[in-house]
């Protein structure tokens, strides 16, 4: 269908596709208008179009013969090898059940009866049609732009928003202050702390290796009453001291798990 | 003329937008919006046989050309887009059932209506989201605005021609209600509430097409 | 009212320019231009004393409101802001190194201020341009307005706390201790009377910075 074609001018030259026309078309006899199943807005807006030429009140419209005029002219179309979009032939197959279950004796009939569903099928046309309708009468009212105009070019209404600024001597001399913090020179002392270099470890890791012949802990070798700090640094620096050793060849390394505690001992062949 | 009709009728005649009586009270400071009103009312009866008019749509005011000059006015003026057959019938069902689903549009007109359709007729600023209604799925439900009324000259959504008939003959009813009255079966009162809230019914019915 | 008269005040109400006679009757088709002309003054009568009015301007006719009324079309409305912290900054800035220029002014806040802090405290009335500073360049150079020591409650910018009395509270934390003794200076009480005359000790704090 063309329902996505809004706006832009109908596939068919049919004048009450646009914008300001009446709704329901009330086309011109001859065969040109059946040809274009796009012409129709789905199977009920061609139901309902086949129902209006009936030119009778869609109360009393005779379902069957509506009935009759859709299969005719699905038929028709499908002579003419167009191509039936499927809710067409959907439509098709159930008004052909419709209208088969409306000729057999009444008391054969399923639930729901063919009555009902002729009459809902009506009272659909109804509404559709009432909504058309509704349509043209809305398009043809007073419209803006068309009929009646706005004034082209209104002065407008000027609010001036004039700001009243608000700030408070606390917050100026607070900000004054920020200011002074912010900018102020900031000075960095590095306090002196107790470190063991990489020498003095390496001294002192190499001297307490000649000692013993064992494996030793690397804690072993810190100095014993350390302030943390110091410890800390002993400790790292110890541990390249071993690293060094062990490259030097002069001392071996041990560690039995991954964080485990490092062993280190003299290098037996150094020995 | 007193100084406050006088004021309303500049503030109106020089709005970008049509106010509304509270706006225009708003605007002109101290003004009552009781006499505000008072006044619109007053202009718009003095402008009634003029070449412009003041007209309420919506409750909001605005000063637009006497409808009868159109074809004096209408040469130059832009012309407005041209909106599919599709789109008419979808703004016209949204109109005389709102708040409305799709699924229910698109129950009434029997074919599926595309998302296009609606964006349409929202950039055209005359539908709108109404919100959602509470029934399994949460439907988006859509209703037209304002600025639907200012453009197809309605004072308020009661001016849509023929919706007292419509109304009256059960045609903005939903088909299975109508069915049921047709049948002599007084619609049980959960249906008369449902009808509107129940798009199972609007999903039923499209089944037909 | 005339039929030419309505169409008249439709067209000019609906023109997006003023409009001559002659060319009123163009536009409306078979008009005489002496009826069109008839029709304008009429219509001038009309409005002279409502709330808009159609007047002539170099032989185009437009309408537009009554100037009486300029008044309430152009409404202020008075809104308060609260000053954001970098204009509150360069505001104390002034305040204690006045007169300074905008260079000065970041060179004490370290960072670049752009025009429209300045513009905001103009706006406001605490700030006002003093001249310029010969110096080459001749910077503009800006100081606080007595409307700055009203609003502020100061009688007078020696009001303003000193440095030390800053520090005293605390507001100057966290400032290095090694500052004070490396400066070997009290700035207080210079700071609170030099900073009015001389903008030297601007420059001065400045080159701290």
């Amino acid at each position: 269908m063309n329902e996505g074609l809004l706006f832009s001018d109908p596939p068919q030259s049919e004048a009450d596709e646009s914008w300001d026309g009446i709704a329901s078309p009330t086309p011109a006899s001859g065969k040109a208008l059946y040809l274009e199943l796009d012409g129709w807005e789905g199977p009920l807006d061609l139901l309902l179009d086949l129902a209006r030429r009936q030119k009778v009140d869609l109360r009393s419209i005779s379902i069957l013969a509506l009935v009759d005029q859709y299969l005719d002219y699905i038929e028709q179309a499908g002579a003419l090898k167009l191509e039936l979009a499927a809710d067409y032939l959907v439509m098709a197959a159930w008004l052909a059940y419709l209208k088969s279950a409306m000729l057999l004796p009444k008391d054969e009939q399923e639930d729901p009866s063919p009555e009902e569903l002729a009459l809902k099928l009506q009272l659909r046309l109804q509404r559709l049609g009432a909504m058309r309708d509704a349509a043209a009468r809305l398009m043809g009212g007073d419209r803006i732009g068309r009929d009646v105009f706005l004034r082209a070019a209104p002065e407008g209404l000027e609010i001036a928003r004039k700001t009243l600024w608000q700030c408070d001597q606390y917050a100026l001399i607070e900000a004054y202050g920020r200011v002074k913090a912010r900018t102020a020179p900031a000075i960095h002392m590095v306090r002196e702390r107790p470190v063991m270099t990489l020498e003095s470890a390496l001294d002192r890791v190499s001297h307490m290796l000649g000692v013993t012949l064992d494996w030793m802990e690397l804690q072993d070798f810190l100095p014993p009453h350390a302030e943390p700090r110091l410890r800390k640094s002993a400790l790292a620096s110890s541990f390249v001291a071993a690293l060094e050793l062990a490259r030097l060849g002069k001392a071996e390394l041990q560690q039995d798990e991954t964080f485990g505690p490092l062993h280190l001992r003299r290098a037996s062949t150094n020995g | 003329m007193d100084d406050l009709a006088r004021a309303v009728e500049a503030a109106l005649f020089a709005a970008e937008e049509p106010m509304s009586a509270d706006a225009l009270s708003a605007f002109l400071g101290d003004a009552a919006p009781g006499e505000v009103r008072d006044a619109l009312h007053a202009l718009a009866a003095h402008y009634e046989d003029r070449g412009i008019r003041l007209v309420e749509r919506g409750k909001r005011w605005h000063f637009e050309t006497a409808p009868d000059l159109a074809h004096l006015l209408r040469r130059e003026k832009e012309q407005l887009r041209r909106l599919s057959r599709a789109a008419t019938e979808v703004l016209a069902i949204i109109a005389y059932h709102e708040p409305v689903s799709r699924a229910e549009i698109e129950s009434i007109r029997g074919v599926q209506t595309s998302g296009g359709t609606l964006d349409v007729l929202m950039e055209a600023g005359w539908v709108k989201i109404a919100g959602r209604r509470e029934v399994p799925g949460r439907p988006t439900i859509y209703a037209t605005t304002p600025e639907f009324l200012e453009h197809f000259g309605l004072a308020s959504r009661r001016d849509l021609p023929g919706l007292a008939e419509l109304r009256a003959t059960g045609l903005l009813d939903p088909v299975d209600d109508a069915y049921e009255d047709l049948m002599g079966e007084a619609p049980t009162e959960t249906k008369a509430d449902d009808g509107a809230d129940e798009p199972e019914s609007a999903t039923d019915d499209s089944s037909l097409a």
